[in-house]
């Protein structure tokens, strides 16, 4: 990137010295004004409120109806600030906040793409935020179609027969998933008892397998990061109910033997989840669908754009072979004629699972979602997933010899590399990642997956353009070469963000989880 | 495309770097028979214009015109416009789990704040970051019960929100953990005879809706005094926040668990989804607690600070040994409902609350004035059922003229024919008294 | 201000020391990470955009319409860029802003009041801003009755007869105001030749005097900071066609004899024009109307709390007694029974002057301040100047005695100190100005007004809470107290904003006033 | 009173730092019979549930469903969601003139790029931070034209904006400068013979649209020759700043001062207001240009930054000398006209202005097909006048079935018998084919 501001990319020593302020980093990463703040609980004045509500309409006294024992007074502790006061407290929080709209954000398996700021919009329209979840059908035709429409359009687009737009996250659909698998064993005597998952996989695979009363059976990956057939054909038996795999897997690597492995699955009578969380690697190109694999999750906060609003909302739609479709569970969105309607009643679906959320999923999600896939149409989803992977792969040339490549298999959407190199000046990952932030970047995912020691876990996404993925690589490179130049510095990032590196282990040995008056934290 | 950088020059530098020929030379680790090789079957790209006049018209046939007559587990609430301007700053809703704590000191301060609220209103010791929603909060629940107590049993009100129950059900088909549901009285409560009954050395949680899912405040001070016996805990769910700004937090009624939902709190209803699953417990139980925790530290120079912290509890560390699967919970809402609850603070809790409550005391008696008696006789809050004869009937009638007019208990109990024609309602802060009124000459037709 | 952040209140000396980060200010500044970002010229790729389009659904070709010579192709030097990138150029140069929702903002004169976020819903609404100025009255009703609303209460609060909505900004409205003077007195035979105006008034003034085709004359101010009877008797004549009075005047102080003046133009045939922007102190505590003034203009982005959008769109209406309304210029809004329209028709307002503005006036400005009038009420809007009042009173006590109080006048809301205390140490008002960034406070309006030498003009405003107020006053004693102790330490301020002190003479002798391809500013 | 942090004990202490008893002693300074002692007569506080409503319930009486078909100096086009959500952001909207420009970087280079975009599309030299609207700016540039050439005669065409040209003669009412209108051929342009007479050694400036009132695209380069040879400036005209994406640059034809308002970019009609008048012209008239100017610069570390420059033309340093009383501007519109012709970029507006184009000769045909001609035959960009019969009575049809039809010619031009049936139209992105189509059919009736 040209750089015209009067800097020249490069990094501070320590602090900035007495002639002048230090250069910026690779990223454009310097220093600036910064305001402190609060917790809200530590501010205000007895009577202030930031609200205005009206009068209630009628003298009603609760301490006329509920019983003494059950009514509380004004809630101790609460805030008492006015409008302006909440406004320049959440603004200065904001600001001390990294998220996509700032800068570079490659956080690996998390798919760290711009969310488009029409379907924020679109979302807030009244017909969709202010719609009761009980609206009778005829008063919901809109939301109940758009729902109808995303459901049609996943089930094409991952190759599948029906898809449950029910759970709320990626782990929530693998748990969806697994408890179709075990109504499905049943259904043929028997829930049978484990759930083979490789070493690759992200850690709500086996969290997901136990929560459904499954035994996980950790499968070891391959030199070249796949998963290899002997592997699950050794392990694979009438106890196992199925094989959780990634594809691409959590190194980015496609795990090209899914056919066989699924074949051998399936000969045993178990059957194949899929962990979609990786789809954007795929849209367009191949379809799990058409991999062998009977059920999969979708994470429409990854690959279809929906917002991560630091932390969630997400939603983790499950998608079905027709095997699996009666169990699905309720509602479901069913048209007749013109008409939409929810099928919400297990009179109509005796087979179904139950529920696994209230109501019918995170709606705000869907027409996010929904608004993504119709603003990018058929061209633009396969499009997505070419220029993911060509990104992936320029980050992987551009960094090749700077940092140790653990798996030189061919990746897809990410890449993975490890401290091996840094190792020798006793640098490792994290001191990586937070001096990452004193260039202007975003670490990577960090230590995950599992089986590359000191994971450094790269996903640029499409979104992300070559002079930032250019950038990156020079910061990048300027830490490797520091680490071997000034170990010490890079130990010591992050120097440029509000705070410097923070102490979690005393936050784990004398946990504070909320505020208390006069609490004290030093 | 707006959202693709990549320019034809850019692609074939790109490609050159890596050594490839064409795009689709980047996917030759994929072998032939499993790639896709026919565009999806899904509809054009459509431009921003057209985007926006199609999903207009699609809201448009949603009918929100009036506010709904109804909570039933999704309340409507005023937020008032700044909440959303607040979150809508990139910095926040771009963001992600805040692993990087150094660049995240926002999110993280925000989910503290948060947690703080949620113990504050539950008078519970811990919180944690978020849950999904007020039924996966309640198995989680019933789950973390049956790990602290190491027993099976789960013994769960009839008047506890039914698709909570559902959800709880579906959830313990897999781990064999076994349910009785107890069920009200006359007076919409849990009958607590039942209760004692039901209650055993066995059991491991006692739930109860508080408001519970009639809207009546139930007996969670009796339900816990029984619970206590039987060594099992007590969880008490509430989809209606608005209702502990009046009703005692219940953690100082004996509740060792409290879930459910803040939706009313900064959350537009978006047909459900998403909400803000709310989860708080006992000191004793934090590390028997699901999903994130933010908790308070230093950084290297004496500078208090938030990380997550406990994560020795969570999937990405203990894998098959975590409390719980969760990972993206549903932290954007969370922090609309810290804004919203900063904003109203202490007063305008209060205020909140009691002008709810009042609003429910106008529908009750616009509607008997109408003619129509309550089903329950237990106290309530800003929602109760009403005996209006074919309440489905009444539903059809008047979402013809735009207005929802409640929910009709004999969807969730068909089996109780004393729901026959129990059609719960709600009035709140945005039902002007005119309108209640309104209502209930409406609902008489 | 509770201070459990971990931090001291106090000042950095210079940049941060090697064993940690320097003290916070007293409104809680420090440093944190900042990003550095080109212009948006100097970024982006050929081909790339931003937007999404319609195709033209015709073949229509310009060339076959237009004269070649007319037609320009693409035009050369403008960006392209994707939208992510524009999200986050916008973004970043955001976060080097200063706004009321950043903190305390006391710019004197500017009446830096909280902005609601309902109202900028509110005149988001698609009624509102969808609007196209020509609708007709029938398909506009909505929007003509805010306006009339807002006229009558506009009339009200000042007390006169009638307000013109027209006028953009205060200056546009000053200048209405006179063009109105001036067609009164043409109308009584001759047009005179000057203007009065004190030496306290605010440029504008005597600007819009000139623009006006007057000839101005200043009259100086008393020892009390006031303009006292004899001085304008003294420069009253027969070619004075008005005098120009702000009431309370810049120096926050009242104009006390403001009738008796009033009285002596009057008697020689004058008018009194009220500069109305420091209103916001008589807001339902005195009404300029009944002081003897014929014609002021409000500044509906002061008083009425519209935002000031980083130096606009402002809106400044114009109020005036009888004798004046036949000259109003056009539109105006009439009701008609329940009905509203716009009299934009000279030949129905044969004496009106013409029109200031394309159009209505600032319409998006009108649905903010009603929005405003609206939520405070009478009570609400007393309420305002009476705060407004203290709070510039408890700043004026608080910084007694560190700072120099040029006149000892009782003053209403806002209060202006000067360096004299500070020169001592060759310290100057801008020095303390930047300074105050270090701190994180606004620095205070500097050098105005121009009978006071090295000014530093503070007006809180009524939104700001006491500990903001207290913090702002600890800030500034602070700095007196460095201005002694370490008087290089205040002049090598601001060291903490993304900037350090800018070259304002080198922008001036060498402009560069856009960007040419190339360019580069060193 | 969300908006007051003062509580009774915070008056009471302040009051007492201040050494005063009541909150009305702070008011003695103000003799009694100035005071106000009776609450103003303005309608009780609403909260905020009822100022929303009653909002709604005006903007609801505005008729915008469909988007209007005429322009006259305002036009309908599609922002950009991003847009608005950019400019929400507190630190741009509740900030002011950037007078400290350590912390005013955003707002600086902002408006540094704002006056580049303004030059690129004009093809001029400099341009301001912004002015009031187009009607202003072209009544300053005719004052910068009699500075400069120290001459007081304004000659403008009759086809520039009528509203333009009354606020000019409303502004030159009290300078002296005197005013010569020139009269517009059957092609809707200025007539050349006309403006050849009219321009004389008095003269300062030579004002025309471009495109013009009409929407046709006026001979500007023909009136700048003449301009030029009379040794008077010549003053380009815009309302509808997308044409410059397909027209060459005003100053490339001769204009030595280009004005009106980038309304087009960014933002919304907002019944005529706020919108950005844009003041750009040739270098060597800078120091007699109205208005703030931002400017590059270096920070005493030799890093680049933006300040605000040249304000010795300004009211604040030079008073009653200054080149204009402008103060507050139209910043915020800019900026989100800046930030659209961003997200456009060099493609994307060529792109834009093509569309216009295409939509305004899809218009044309329409109405031919339902039987109405152009009332004049020049070139046009998105908008014309076409030949209706009876006008305001069409207006009035289309209005009762809530379109705007546009804009009647006779209402500025009365006593011009060939406006009689004209009506002023235009079509733009927002116009789909569809649409066009029943609108032609709806003036036919
Ligand atoms: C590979 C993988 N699987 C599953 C998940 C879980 O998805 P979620 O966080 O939406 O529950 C993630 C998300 O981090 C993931 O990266
Ligand atoms: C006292 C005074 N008069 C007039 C003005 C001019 O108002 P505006 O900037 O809205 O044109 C101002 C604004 O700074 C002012 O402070």
């Amino acid at each position: 990137m040209a750089n015209p501001t009067g800097w020249k990319p490069g990094m501070e020593k320590g602090s900035a010295p007495a002639e002048g302020p230090s250069a910026p980093g690779a990223g454009g990463a310097t220093r600036g004004l910064a305001l402190e703040e609060p917790l809200v609980f530590e501010q205000g004045s007895r009577g202030r409120t930031g609200v205005s509500l009206p009068a209630p309409g009628s003298d009603a006294d609760p301490s006329r109806e509920l019983p003494k024992g059950l009514l509380r007074g004004e809630v101790e502790g609460l805030p008492e600030l006015s409008e302006l006061e909440i406004v320049r407290h959440f603004t200065r929080l904001s600001q001390w906040n990294w998220g996509i709209d700032s800068g570079f954000y490659p956080l690996g398996s998390c798919t760290m793409k711009y969310n488009p700021k029409s379907s924020e919009a679109l979302a807030r329209l009244p017909g969709f935020a202010g719609a009761h979840p009980l609206l009778p059908a005829s008063m919901s035709q809109g939301v109940l179609e758009l729902m109808w429409r995303l459901e049609r359009a996943l089930s094409e687009i991952a190759g599948f027969a029906a898809t449950t737009l029910s759970p709320a996250a990626g782990a929530h659909g693998e748990l969806t998933g697994l408890m179709l698998i075990r109504a499905w064993q049943v259904s043929r005597g028997n829930p049978r008892k484990k759930v083979l998952i490789p070493d690759t996989a992200h850690g709500t695979n086996p969290a997901s397998s136990t929560l459904n009363g499954y035994q996980t059976v950790q499968l070891e990956s391959g030199p070249d990061g796949r998963l290899h057939p002997e592997t699950v054909a050794k392990a694979m038996d009438e106890d196992v109910a199925a094989i959780m795999i990634t594809n691409p897997n959590t190194l980015g690597i496609f795990e090209s033997r899914i056919a066989e492995i699924a074949a051998i699955v399936h000969q045993k009578g178990g059957l194949v989840y899929g962990d979609g969380a990786n789809l954007n690697a795929l849209l367009g190109v191949g379809r799990p669908g058409d991999m062998g694999f009977d059920v999969v999750q979708y994470n429409l906060h990854k690959t279809f754009a929906t917002p991560h609003g630091g932390g969630g909302p997400g939603s983790g739609p499950v998608a079905v072979k027709a095997i699996l479709e009666p169990f699905l569970p309720l509602p479901l969105v069913a048209k007749e004629g013109e008409r939409y309607r929810l099928v919400a009643d297990p009179r109509e679906r005796p087979r179904t699972i139950g529920k696994v959320r209230e109501f019918w999923g995170n709606v705000g999600m869907f027409v996010r979602a929904w608004a993504f896939i119709r603003e990018l149409g058929p061209e633009g989803l396969k499009r997505v997933a070419e220029l993911a992977v060509l990104n992936a792969n320029y980050v992987r040339a551009g960094l090749r010899g700077a940092y140790h490549l653990p798996y030189d298999t061919d990746s897809l959407h990410e890449v993975v590399f490890d401290d091996a190199l840094q190792k020798e000046q006793d640098v490792a990952t994290m001191d990586v990642a937070k001096r990452l932030m004193d260039h202007g970047f975003h670490p990577p995912t960090v230590y995950f997956p599992l089986v590359v020691h000191g994971a450094l876990m790269i996903e640029p996404t499409e979104t992300e353009s070559k002079e930032t993925l250019d950038a990156f690589v020079a910061g990048m490179r300027a830490i490797a070469e520091e680490a071997k130049r000034d170990p010490a510095a890079v130990k010591a990032a992050p120097t440029r963000p509000l705070r410097a590196r923070l102490d979690e282990v005393r936050a784990a040995r004398k946990p504070v989880l909320r505020w208390t008056p006069g609490m004290k934290v030093e | 495309m707006r959202y693709h950088p990549h320019t034809p020059e850019d692609v074939r530098a790109m490609l050159d770097a890596v050594g490839l020929k064409s795009l689709d030379e980047l996917f030759r680790s994929i072998p032939e028979p499993l790639r896709l090789r026919r565009p999806l079957d899904v509809p054009p790209a459509a431009d921003e214009i057209a985007l926006l006049s199609e999903f207009r018209a699609l809201a448009a046939r949603n009918q929100v015109e009036h506010p709904p007559f109804m909570g039933a587990g999704c309340y409507p609430h005023h937020v008032p416009p700044v909440v959303d301007q607040l979150l809508l700053r990139g910095e926040f809703f771009t963001a992600y789990t805040p692993y990087q704590p150094e660049i995240s000191q926002g999110t993280l301060q925000g989910l503290f704040e948060w947690q703080t609220f949620v113990c504050l209103l539950t008078g519970l010791d811990v919180a944690n970051a978020s849950m999904y929603d007020g039924a996966t909060a309640t198995a989680e629940a019933a789950l973390m019960a049956a790990r602290v107590t190491d027993r099976k049993k789960i013994v769960v009100g009839a008047a506890v929100h039914p698709e909570y129950r559902k959800v709880l059900a579906t959830y313990l088909a897999s781990t064999g953990d076994e349910i009785a549901t107890v069920p009200y009285g006359q007076d919409g409560r849990t009958d607590l005879a039942a209760l004692e009954k039901a209650v055993d050395g066995k059991t491991a949680a006692v739930i109860v809706g508080y408001p519970n899912f009639f809207g009546v405040v139930d007996a969670l001070p009796e339900a816990a005094a029984l619970a206590r016996k039987a060594g099992a805990l007590t969880v008490s769910v509430t989809s209606e926040a608005v209702a502990l700004g009046l009703l005692q937090a219940p953690g100082a009624l004996g509740a060792d668990v409290a879930v459910g939902t803040m939706q009313s709190f900064g959350n537009p209803m978006s047909f459900g989804g998403p909400v803000p699953g709310f989860f708080a417990t006992r000191e004793g139980n934090v590390r028997q607690m699901p999903g994130r925790i933010a908790g308070a530290t230093v950084d290297k120079h004496g500078r208090r600070g938030f990380v997550l912290t406990l994560s020795t509890r969570e999937q990405h560390i203990r894998r098959e040994k975590a409390t719980s699967n969760i990972c993206t919970n549903s932290g954007l809402t969370a922090l609309a409902a810290t804004i919203h609850l900063s904003l109203l603070g202490k007063k305008g809790l209060d205020q909140l609350a009691r002008l709810n409550f009042a609003r429910g005391r106008l529908l009750r008696e616009a509607m008997r004035k109408a003619g129509f008696g309550l089903r329950f006789s237990g106290p309530t809050f800003n929602e109760m059922a009403f005996e209006v004869g074919e309440a489905e009937a009444v539903v059809e009638r008047l979402a013809r003229r735009g207005l929802a007019a409640g929910a009709p208990l004999s969807r969730w109990y068909p089996d109780d024919p004393r729901m026959k024609g129990a059609l719960l309602c709600a009035a709140t802060e945005v039902h002007a008294p005119e309108l209640i009124e309104l209502f209930a000459q409406s609902v008489r037709g």
